[in-house]
């Protein structure tokens, strides 16, 4: 069905289709119409799930871990503030393997305060032992929802995963989306059957203690998972093509990259803009192509060399800044790179801070800059741009 | 004690604001500060105080403000009470500011662990009974049977289903100095209370109802209107606590709540 | 650059969101300052013998008006010539 | 095609943005995309809101700083410059108002004034102008059809303002077809 | 004055000789003796500050924050799910450039629960706008807390602190501590004096919204500001050297690494067991050498990249693992190394998570791995390893 | 409505846990897991509980154990509370245990807002009057005059110097459908009020006082001995609160309050 | 490997920590079973006429004997060779 | 020279680690470092502690598997196997218990059982024996001197248990350092 809504409604689609059992979630802008819209569907009878109206974030998340022990699907969602309050709770999820899906609004974090997007959020939380994917459109926001109850849920995995929209730019924006049948997602995902869940009959210590000579090993469990995720999320995104006719990129979206001399590496939205600036490029017989990281974790290191190995300059965009350092994309990708014989030069730009625009003209701008570096050093614009 | 209106000073200190016309909690803080003067500190936390007074490039407060995260409010106004008495300046009121989530939900917390910790500061709830910065959504404050986004009327929703967290009576319970509820419809009582507050030796708390016009769905003119009629109602006592006793102000005759109700859209589902 | 900046620092004139104005009849005024006490803009001066209005950022609730007990304030319809500096949502 | 919508808190703007999207998007065949202008409306300040209409897939994603039409649901806020931002010869304007304005857009632009308010207090009291907004842009152009706008009003309204709204709108949209058609500008 | 005190001692020791006016701490294993050091020094009277006794880690850094808009030099502690606690006021703190200092005794998060050490706890706060810097021993702890004061209140960084000391094995070990005089420190150490304070007299609102246009433009001064902390922190070690004798490296601490084939890579404590292996190793021929971070944040990647230029293999090895990519300093190394003309090979150990001892032998077979290794290809010893 | 002890099972569902000798919590689970039966799940969180009984290889209860943060007791419960309701396991008691600490201070906003929101579940806070996991420093909920390691006694401290926050009073403040507090020094009336609390449809609070050896400073066998006493001198009152009504237990001649002070360490600068 | 692990287990018998042992006078014992309800470790069993003691967890922390109303349990110091699995502090 | 020192919480295992660290290095010119067992201690639980002692700067930070003198302040402990852990031929031990143990140590340990509770009830009724097992350790070691053992035991003892200790420990640093002028072994 043929549907006109935007990223947060899209999102509280997804909820109703994959039939979510409980939901705890705490108000924030850009994200608040997502739980509003959740409510909206279970007053209609909509969809049956309880909505617990949490009195702060970390409550939200602890009332789904509490949930989800207990054999329920769990949904939260938020952004910023909120997700920095929840942080405890974020590692105490991942390392109780509870498969918490979370849909993040991207907003800038205080202070100063903003409202608007940009990428700080979610990118801090990027140790949390939480699978991170992020989207460009309010119709892969759907259908990434959906894939990620399959890889959270998935025995293998049973890791938490956050699906990332960029605030107002797409949580707020009103665009065409494909609304899958009902009958179709029951098919693609099955209900949430855990192997351990709470019950007197079998009794379980959730979340034990553990001395130094255990707790590397439930960490290094929870890496391997991670690493078992980057195929998950593959395949999974594979079998919604065979269902829905729609992919994604599965852990990244290579955008006329092959014979590209420059390649811009984005995350989110943007990644649209910078097609169009691409084209356009293009037509000019300039070669640049764009690498949008779908899964910033499990970080997809092996993609990223692939794809990037044969150009000359490699741009990141960051929409965040790891103060003190440069761009967290830009330093990750960078270490991809080391080991490469010949190794394109990364030059990295931190834009879109707080809700700043990024244009096209930006996107060109950035192409161009990188057009008339030299070939073999490695550039860090580090400090933000501000216009 | 009564606060002579002539008497406040004419200096408006919360002015230019981006409230909403007819908004009850800017006008619940400018009252606040009218008698507190400008040797006040303003701490407050996301909101639309926040939101419509400290946001580059209107900025309506001639006092100093502190903003704060949206769960430590009285975390920060405690440690800004603590610096300022270092420094010498008990001179300077502490004045907390907060909506009903930032106080009842999400700085509740932080509340009560300031208020027991002493500080002198006042901490001043304007209570519009719903998160009305991120868009009406229900708060532990929310009334009973009002409609917010998170509590929609329908084949399987009747509005907010649980009761208004008595925040009085818990804060109360801390045996706090001074603590008291308002309604900007009854300024007389209100200023007096104000004043009481920056008199106490310690943590004071304001609980004042503050109505909405665009959260509670009516038009704005009727602000302290209805801050009048939640009082003569019985949906607003106005409640007083002092050295251990909770006092509250009976209402003899309490008129309809039919009449409160009818003029709000939170609550026309109920009249039906 | 960090983000404590001085207070106040108004940009924006208020006044210009207002789509009705508050006018006073000055002859029934009998300066009470019960409008100058709920205006929540503090748009209301307290003058001699009775109040004036400072219209740069009344936004015309009509708080005044309905609270006036003399009904010497009345809203009326503002011409869109009023305005200048506009807002920008925050 | 991209489309600036300016009014105040209230009106409906960020709904007039989303509806002719869905017009275009869901009943028209076409692709669309509508957003606000990001932050919190307070009532009774001004706010806009923005429309990007497309044959094909739309993926740019940064703001409308040239739009081709700028749709102004309260004239009231024309004395404010931002109104006019990026409106450039060739642009148009339509403006809720009783003809003969006090303000004048920038050269070259299109002006064209619909007293949608009156138009509005003709159905009914208490109608807001956001569709008839739509409905005399829709005419305007010829982007969209009447039926394309009823559509998606009755899919965003609720149910008992609907009815009074589609009419507001076939009015409002046949006073555009009917500029459009006989050529007539002011 | 020699003493024999434990790193937690030897932090509320720097407290009390940097004049603090105001603590605000809430208890955690294993910081707690850290503030019951502070609570006896000012029952005792040997130090008049105040001590806020605030009900979780969210209102001590808060109330820090508050104190310290005052005009007020403040203090907190804390460690792991403290420290995550406070998360969202660690970017308000680093947001609204306070100068708070705040020493963290690292310890691993939970789930599972540990108290024991790693560095995950602040490895996962690097990009919240913090200074950094990880000591390894009692005295540098006391010492960095000292010149952590310097750092953060000097007018052209107005950065908060992390010092940041290995849970139980500094924190809870004694060893020989030199206690420096008084007068000594109070002339390293003048007091406080903010620019900008609470007073009605000129009043400021802390911590403003900020819209698309401004907000990047605080972004880009916070990270100004780290770019000029790598220049002040120098300048402070040495400084403090030139009054009391004794330095600490700076932002990095390279150990033997002049003409070493292999370095390894540390942070904290394990150094000191590192250096014990450097110079058994080098008795036997083997070249190798250590090379400390001190600062994580500003992350000193040209000193990085100036360390480990020449050496064939560079092993990282993290306390830490960024789960779903790979121990988080190694990355930032291999980022840096990016760009030289033949850099190292670098491979990534993963070691000593929630409390599991590294010792000599951990450390000597680090090495000889790395000896073995092929000289071009970049490893990732990505999982945890467990014994 | 008297508990029975012969009939209660002589299943340990809490057995072999690392707690001190003598300690005092470990008993008030025990006690009020005897009553409600092996179909109980505990929710707890970082505490001397947590320490004791759920750090492997040492996993001490016999029913299922959900940890959770230390700030989110009383929401972990909830979660779990609705998730077992909608899998139709009404059946079984959902048991949230928290210290002092974990209950007046960091957990205080969790569970104010569980409780408002009218969960089944019991919150149970053993209260040895002081955050004992990590080395007795103080909580909100340590008595005024003791001395704990963050309130030493010296020149300038004399122990806390605020008084006990009374949690209880702040529950009721909730309108909390059942609440009591109770001494393991008195089992019966501990006994009957977890029964009153499993039969409660919705929210239940009790508040148990639960003496600490090491923290208090006395030799354990003198737990229980203390825990009689602090009820005897009237430093514990029995309260209970239901159907709106807090009632408390009177002490007709209470025992010298130096009584119960001079057999701990953390009081004896009280007594020169 | 997830960190939910089946409970009880038991790796400690945390009866080596005792130092006391509390020894039972069975005839003085009139089964009012206070011992039992007071026992923090839940080391006391219900018998027929009188309790037994359960060493293998009892700490000897005295509560029983402290509490028995007939004085029917006497604590006795702990022969060192009762002790074999230890304990390591969590 | 690295010690392992074991008792139950409660009986100051990890002061007495700490009191010959601080002997050594305050008092005796030496470098030393001294740690628990990291974790927290339940009174009655067995405790372990750690010291180690160099003439030079301590760089090694990872703990003690190899222990030169194992010291038990409790002889209820031996029968536990963690006691004798990593203790081998040349290593000593050093316990608290009247002569004769039913428990033997590993082959090639040498053993030095002191009677400290005995020396500790002589001088008062309730003094822990840890300063005890320092001295008598220091004693036969001569690893650092009396005065240095007092001095540490004087800075980390509460004023009102000093003097007491004082004596004991010099009673225990007599015992063992005639033992090591004598030569005799148990
Ligand atoms: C940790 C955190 N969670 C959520 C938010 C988003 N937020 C900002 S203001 C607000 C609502 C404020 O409601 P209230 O305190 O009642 O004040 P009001 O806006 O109603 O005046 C919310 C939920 C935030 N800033 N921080
Ligand atoms: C967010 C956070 N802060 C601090 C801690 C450290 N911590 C663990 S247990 C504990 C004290 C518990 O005190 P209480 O709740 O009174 O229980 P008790 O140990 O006294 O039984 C503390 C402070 C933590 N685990 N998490
Ligand atoms: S939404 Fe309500 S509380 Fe907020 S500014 Fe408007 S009137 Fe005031
Ligand atoms: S209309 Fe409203 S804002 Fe204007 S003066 Fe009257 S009360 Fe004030
Ligand atoms: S310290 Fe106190 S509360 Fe903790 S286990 Fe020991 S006796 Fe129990
Ligand atoms: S001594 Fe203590 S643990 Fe042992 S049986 Fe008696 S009460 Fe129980």
């Amino acid at each position: 069905m043929r549907e006109y809504i935007n990223g947060n409604e899209a999102v509280a689609r997804a909820v109703r289709l994959a039939r979510v059992d409980v939901v705890a979630a705490y108000p924030i802008t850009p994200q608040s119409p997502v739980v509003e819209e959740i409510a909206a569907q279970i007053a209609s009878g909509e969809l049956d799930a309880e909505y617990i109206r949490v009195e702060s974030e970390h409550a939200a998340l602890a009332a789904c871990y509490g949930a989800a022990v207990t054999g329920m699907r769990v949904f939260t969602a938020t952004s910023s503030q909120g997700l920095a309050y929840m942080f405890e709770m974020l590692h105490y999820v991942s390392g109780s393997r509870v498969p918490v899906v979370m849909a993040v609004a991207n907003r800038g974090l205080a202070a100063p305060w903003t409202i608007w997007a940009d990428h700080q959020d979610s990118i801090v939380c990027r140790d949390t032992g939480w699978i991170q994917l992020y989207v460009e459109t309010a119709q892969e926001a759907l259908d990434t929802c959906l894939q990620a109850y399959r890889i959270a849920e998935h025995p293998e995995v049973l890791t938490p995963v956050m699906v990332c929209l960029d605030g107002y730019v797409l949580s707020h924006t009103e665009e065409v989306v494909e609304i899958p049948a009902q009958e179709a997602v029951d098919t693609f995902l099955p209900p949430y059957k855990p192997q351990r869940v709470v019950e007197p009959e079998r009794p379980l210590v959730f979340g034990v203690g553990a001395g130094p000579d255990l707790y590397p090993a439930f960490k290094q469990a929870q890496q391997e998972a991670m690493d078992r995720a980057r195929e998950v999320i593959c395949r999974v995104d594979e079998e919604f093509y065979r269902i829905f006719g729609r992919r994604h990129g599965g852990l990244v979206d290579p955008y006329r990259c092959r014979d590209a001399e420059i390649v811009l590496v984005t995350l989110g939205a943007t990644t649209g803009t910078a097609r169009e600036v691409a084209d356009r490029l293009r037509q000019e017989g300039i070669k640049v192509g764009v690498l949008r990281l779908r899964a910033l974790r499990p970080f997809p290191a092996e993609e990223v060399r692939r794809a990037l190995a044969g150009c000359r300059v490699v741009a990141v965009l960051d929409r965040n800044c790891s103060f003190g350092y440069e761009g967290a994309v830009c330093t990750e990708v960078k270490a991809a790179l080391l080991g490469l014989k010949e190794p394109p030069a990364v030059v990295g730009f931190i834009l879109g801070l707080g809700g700043q625009d990024i244009r096209q003209a930006d996107i060109e701008d950035i192409f161009r800059r990188c057009l008339a570096a030299g070939s073999g050093a490695v550039h860090q614009v580090a400090a933000a741009q501000s216009r | 004690m009564a606060v002579k209106i002539r008497e406040l000073p004419e200096e408006e200190l919360v002015y230019g604001s981006f409230a909403c016309a007819g908004c009850g909690g800017i006008l619940a803080v400018r009252l606040a500060l009218k008698v507190l003067g400008p040797r006040t500190v303003v701490v407050t936390t996301p909101s639309c105080l926040l939101g419509v007074t400290t946001f580059y490039p209107q900025l309506a407060f001639k006092v100093p403000c502190v903003n704060v995260t949206f769960p430590s409010t009285a975390a920060a106004a405690g440690g800004v009470a603590v610096g300022l008495k270092r420094r010498g300046r008990e001179d300077v009121h502490v004045l907390a500011v907060a909506g009903d989530g930032g106080t009842v939900d999400i700085g509740l917390q932080a509340l009560s662990g300031a208020v027991e910790r002493g500080h002198r500061f006042i901490f001043l709830c304007y209570d519009n009974e719903a998160y009305m910065n991120t868009g009406v959504q229900r708060s532990g404050s929310t009334p009973r049977g009002a409609r917010t986004t998170t509590t929609p009327v329908g084949l399987r929703g009747r509005g907010e289903d649980r009761p208004k967290k008595d925040m009085m009576r818990i804060v109360a319970a801390h045996d706090i100095p001074y603590a008291a509820t308002a309604s900007i419809g009854y300024p007389q009582d209100y200023l007096r209370k104000i004043q009481k507050a920056a008199q106490t030796q310690g943590p004071a708390y304001l609980h004042v109802l503050a109505p909405c016009p665009p959260g509670w769905g009516y038009p704005g003119h009727l602000t302290v209107h209805l801050a009048r009629l939640a009082v003569q109602t019985g949906q607003w006592p106005l409640a007083e606590y002092e050295k251990g006793r909770l006092t509250q102000k009976k209402i003899d005759n309490p008129r309809p709540v039919e009449e409160y109700w009818s003029i709000q859209a939170r609550f026309t589902h109920l009249l039906s | 650059m960090i983000p404590n900046l001085p207070t106040p620092h108004l940009k924006f004139r208020t006044g210009s969101w207002r789509t009705v104005r508050p006018v006073l009849q000055a002859d029934k005024c009998n300066n009470c300052l019960l409008c100058w006490l709920f205006c929540p803009e503090g748009s209301i001066r307290r003058g001699q013998g009775h109040v004036t209005i400072d219209l740069d950022y009344c936004k015309g609730c009509g708080i005044c008006a309905h609270e006036c007990p003399r009904h010497a304030l009345q809203m009326a319809e503002e011409a869109p010539s009023h305005l200048e500096g506009g807002a920008a949502g925050a | 095609m991209q489309i600036r919508w300016h009014g105040r808190g209230g009106q409906g703007v960020v709904t007039a943005a989303r509806l002719l999207g869905r017009a275009a998007a869901v009943y028209g065949g076409k692709f669309a995309q509508s957003f606000p202008s990001f932050g919190t409306e307070r009532r009774g300040a001004p706010v806009t809101a923005f429309t990007r209409l497309a044959e094909g897939v739309i993926r740019d994603r940064s703001q409308i700083y040239r739009p081709d039409w700028v749709v102004v649901l309260d004239s009231s806020l024309l004395g404010n410059q931002d109104v006019w931002q990026g409106l450039g010869p060739g642009g148009s304007a339509l403006v809720n108002a009783p003809r003969g304005l006090a303000v004048s857009p920038p050269p070259g632009v299109n002006l064209y004034c619909l007293d949608a308010a009156g138009m509005a207090r003709e159905i009914s009291g208490h109608l807001p102008v956001n569709t008839a907004m739509v409905g005399a842009l829709a005419g305007l152009t010829g982007w969209v059809k009447l039926e394309a706008v009823q559509g998606a009003t009755a899919d965003l309204l609720s149910p008992s303002v609907v009815e009074q709204n589609l009419r507001l709108v076939e009015a409002s949209f046949r006073w555009g077809e009917k500029i459009r058609k006989g050529g007539r500008k002011e």
